[in-house]
């Protein structure tokens, strides 16, 4: 397709096009939650930082470009097909960043977001809980106020990136009194601090994924604090859009996974699965279309758009797996992606909670 | 590149759309299907009026010369409202071929058909074998054509066919006269088939607002339906379907390449299907009946689907594209 | 496959096979709602009821043979194979008769079976009314007591065959101060009795199919209720499972249509298509496996035999549009199939209704 | 002909339920995917006991001579019970090679191979391409055979990949022996096949059993989530899968022909799957953990789907049987 791009936008892809060419590793790095794959996905993301690749459209004084959205998809398209490493400083930059530049104080983005823009400072998102799944607003861990700041009590789970990360930011009940949604607070606070105790979860396949982190009496700075205390629930939901949108799966992921599997599928035609190949390639290129056309557009419910890529990534690697046959029970790219895969419609907030809410927000159903 | 209706598009849909809804679209389509053009052909001189019959012809031969953009917003609408005719046909392909004639054989009938068409004086329909074995509505149709590969000619009438969709007709036709040969057959049919997505884009988008409407509305067990789970998460499965594949029907009007055209094909017509069985399904048997009218739209889409290359058909062109060894942007 | 049938079974299948070799009609009969149609399919019935066929199952005195489930099923895997016409008396049939053998009295069934096997009279069933879609207990038609009987008014729709029929059946309310499914009273009433007016519904694609049943006033006697007065929701239950069920939609009727869309692909086979003919095949024997297991079986909850078959054969008929393409808009007997089929999810109680039975009856879900 | 087990039947499979339920599965399973055989193995001693590897190995072996119900029968309980080790290899599918081979060569290694595996004391794998490229478990296997049409041999182990099912060893394996002709490779393969199928249809049960059991005790917004219409929805469709799935492979077990054979383990894989997809939701992420143990089937459940004929096979299978010519019955 003629994507028809101006001057400046073709000179950014060709930077990054030129750039992933001449860096990217050959060979993957190794997983991410060991002590080995830290060390090099932090040393990638600060070659990343050097060449002001790791945060586009961030202002310049954080380490960004300031460039416009556009450029931020370009980057994403160009980075998975290049089959760029997991970006492991993703929680952070997708879901914490966002909300300081819509909630934070001066003081904290000028303090957090250069060292999360390097990797310096990992960081693992806190939002479930054991009790409280995809109904967040059943939070239980408590921030007691102290002299200063707060005191954190309880027990986080399914935290990405827990184990090898340095900070992280979730809710906690500030006032016990108040129901639900209202009384939670939005707190930042340190996984090396006295108190926290974080155990990793194995995934079904036994690979690490997530880690549970318990929480004693952990204090946390006023400093730490994002928006008015009490209103963590309206300033986290600003996050969970990002969550549920574009920042976390980009389309240029889905675009190069399409390809892989249509290269795959040429190496011994089947013309049995050939219509669903096309089909994961046909959604892979309405999530892009969908992407670019929302640059000139009204926000789009972020509901629907986890909706489809969550149902897309699930049946693009049900097919890859049968044009596999045989052979993909021991092709660990493909089962891989498909168990990771299989956790995208349970994740910010299962698909049967998106559905509803599209039903309700979008299409006017009674609640 | 644009992906999203200017403001003087939209603006153009909300003007096509204020009209035919109060055009009486309903009852045009069943005198149609009875075989009384009547009442329809003036729906299609109203829709002359706007412009639309005219979007797709050179400004030369009296028309707008607008972009295939602007095509497919007005077709979305017709397929909205499920006009009876042949739009893809009238509206994209047949203007097209007749365009190119005219490049090649100045002077010609093609000019004349093209002032026809553009004034709403005329509609066209065509056979093009395999996407389109019959022509449509060739009753109604002034002009019938015949494509076979890249020759075009006249065609007279012979045997027909009903659809399930009661407003189409569709006839076998055999050659009535020479033909020429015209460069544009691919771009013509490829408008054709755009022009028939969007038509089905349209048509799911009136069968999910008309579940909707019915299951806010619809008591059972002593509450809207529309509250039951159930009938939400189907609901909501056929509101991501419409949501993205619109921007496939855009990105095809911006490139009018085989691929995209086809993927645009495709994910129209699972998604209009989709929004067809789930909006008969919310509405139960009240639906299934032809004076309810959801039957309109639900025959429409399936008859839609078939037609303009079956999506078997596109999903054989967009594999055959993509592995041609075309960069893939 | 090796069916293993005995001698008994065996001798009946070729009896039946023999005789539908001879006698089943050549080309299709004129639409069985039209006036043409309604004297050709009850001249078909007499003659299958001259050989003992029309109802394999029934006891000898009221027209059947006494014959074992078994050759029911084999009975009805003939029928579909030969491409019988469709039972103009299915709703007596299979609805009205399984009842009066449960609950009926001797006299009625003296009376009320042996001309319905003959199509003698035929039956048209009258459950929906326009308030009361799937929700049965919201029935308003009222029965009011009166000498030596009831006296009907109210509306009922949906009623399949009521523009040719006879006779119908179905439940009023005959108390109106009970609630939903209490005070409801099962009766049969004649559809060209004072009062009574018949207004066919055409269906989506212009083709008639049921019809409304307005009441005014209608007078029957005592002797024409079924089972207790009050009682009928109990009553019509054993009905509703029957219609659910195997007999309406007899596996002979999906292995037919399966063989038809395998004859019609081998064509031109597509492999494109080859997997999703195959499922439909497959869904058909799995279909009639079912049915033969369950006659050695405890019986199955009926939902789970409803929600097969019907999705069953929306996508059988899917299937077979699109193997056909864009010549399959011009065969109405595929086009045909695919609308009856969208009625399949609908009527007989919605599938939705039918899973919410399946997860509490059968897995023990919560209400 | 039946189609439903015998009360005999139904006994056997209760009795192994209980000796499965009470044998700590997961902890052997745990070590099996550690490379420790030693709990797995007393666990195949146990089936031994209960006669399960005795089966389908001829009663002059010292096998039980039972039917291919039997074999399902047994098959689908240790599927519901994830039971590690190389199930239609160890008791279907080397038994029925090796009792074909006692009859054309009496008294070779195949009698002494038949006793062992009757009586426990032995496990084996093989690898037949292209239904089966690795063979399973040939770590943990005395016996490892390679098939390759209708010639049978021994093998000996060469590169090892691993499976997303951790307890799963997949072993590439070359030629170790002279080859025997073998005249019942297809029947061998085909029970293996259906063995396959009927695991398949035991491990979904166990799937549905799963979800239900979460179901009934997660709370979320206030109430059991079983009691959502959209969790009630999707496992009515997945019992309703695999409903339909069981009587497929009871007639396979009648017939054993490839068609039936094929339809089985299509049905199988497919009813398994949504049931492994649908617990996955319904358990939420708990359910995603290693901990928890759901992954124990959800990857079973993907792993064996692919193997023994992936479904793509078995569906031309079917489709070349359909359309050779023979009746339909």
């Amino acid at each position: 397709m003629n994507l028809d791009l101006d001057p400046a936008a073709l000179a950014f892809r060709d930077e990054v096009r030129g750039w992933l060419a001449a860096n990217a590793p050959r060979d993957p790095l190794p997983s991410v939650d060991t002590p080995a794959g830290d060390a090099a996905h932090r040393a990638w993301e600060q070659r990343l930082a050097g060449a002001v690749l790791a945060v586009v459209s961030w202002p310049g004084r954080y380490g960004g470009r300031a460039a416009p959205p556009l450029h931020t998809l370009l980057f994403e398209e160009e980075y998975h097909a290049a089959g760029g490493p997991v970006r492991i400083g993703q929680n952070g930059l997708f879901l914490l960043a966002p909300t300081l530049l819509a909630h934070g104080t001066q003081e904290q983005r000028d303090r957090i977001l250069p060292p999360m823009a390097r990797a310096d400072e990992v960081w693992a998102q806190a939002w479930s809980e054991p009790e409280a799944g995809s109904d967040l607003a059943a939070i239980r861990s408590r921030a007691h106020r102290t002299d200063g700041g707060w005191r954190l009590s309880g027990q986080k789970t399914w935290s990405s990136r827990a184990t090898v990360a340095d900070r992280a930011f979730g809710l906690f009940r500030s006032d016990p009194a108040a129901e639900r949604h209202r009384g939670l607070t939005y707190l930042m606070f340190d996984l090396r601090a006295e108190g926290v105790t974080v155990r990793p979860i194995r995934q079904l396949d036994g690979n690490p994924g997530f880690a549970e982190i318990f929480l004693d009496d952990v204090f946390v700075p006023d400093a730490d604090v994002i928006g008015t205390p009490g209103d963590g629930w309206r300033v986290a939901m600003s996050t969970a859009g990002h969550e549920r949108g574009l920042t976390l799966r980009a389309p240029g992921r889905f675009v190069a996974a399409a390809h892989r599997l249509v290269s795959r599928w040429q190496e011994q035609p089947d013309p049995a699965t050939r219509d669903r190949v096309v089909d994961a390639w046909i959604g892979a290129q309405a999530y892009r279309m969908h992407a670019f056309a929302a640059l000139d557009a009204p926000p789009t419910e972020a509901s629907l758009t986890k909706l489809f890529w969550s149902e897309l990534d699930v049946s693009l690697h049900e097919t890859a797996l049968d044009v596999l046959g045989p052979h993909a029970e021991t092709d660990p790219s493909w089962t891989g992606g498909y168990l990771f895969a299989l956790a995208g419609p349970i994740y910010a907030g299962t698909n049967e909670i998106q559905r509803g809410l599209v039903a309700q927000r979008v299409l006017g159903l009674p609640r | 590149m644009r992906l999203v209706p200017s403001v003087e598009q939209t603006g153009f849909a909300t003007t096509l759309h204020d009209m035919l809804s109060a055009a009486r679209v309903p009852e045009a389509a069943d005198s149609w299907a009875e075989g009384n053009h009547g009442p329809g052909r003036q729906l299609w001189t109203q829709l002359a009026d706007l412009g639309v019959t005219a979007l797709a012809i050179p400004a030369r031969h009296g028309g707008l010369d607008a972009t295939p953009i602007d095509l497919v917003i007005a077709a979305e609408e017709l397929g909205h409202h499920a006009v009876p005719g042949p739009i893809p046909e009238t509206l994209a392909t047949v203007p097209t071929l007749l365009a190119a004639l005219t490049e090649t054989v100045p002077g010609g009938e093609a000019e004349r058909w093209l002032s026809e068409l553009a004034a709403g004086r005329a509609l066209a329909t065509l056979t093009a074998p395999p996407w389109l074995p019959f022509a449509v509505d060739a009753d109604a149709a002034e002009l019938v054509l015949l494509v076979d590969g890249d020759a075009v000619g006249t065609a007279r009438r012979g045997t027909v066919h009903s659809s399930m969709d009661r407003t189409r007709r569709l006839y076998e036709v055999e050659s009535a006269g020479p033909v020429e040969i015209c460069p544009a057959v691919g771009r013509a049919l490829d408008l054709g088939a755009l022009v028939c997505a969007a038509q089905l884009l349209g048509a799911g988008r009136a069968l999910l607002e008309a579940a909707v409407a019915h299951a806010r509305t619809r008591v059972q067990f002593g509450r809207a339906i529309g509250g039951f789970q159930a009938v939400q998460q189907r609901l909501a499965d056929v509101a991501v379907g419409l949501e993205f594949a619109r921007p496939l029907v855009y990105a095809a009007a911006v490139t009018l390449t085989p691929r995209d055209v086809s993927a645009a094909k495709v994910a129209c017509s699972d998604a209009a299907n989709r929004a067809a069985r789930a909006a008969l399904q919310v509405h139960g048997a009240i639906g299934y009946t032809q004076e309810h009218g959801l039957g309109r739209w639900v025959t429409k889409v399936r008859a839609l689907s078939l037609s303009w290359g079956a999506p078997a058909d596109h999903r054989a062109r967009v594999m055959a594209e993509l592995t041609k060894g075309a960069t893939w942007n």
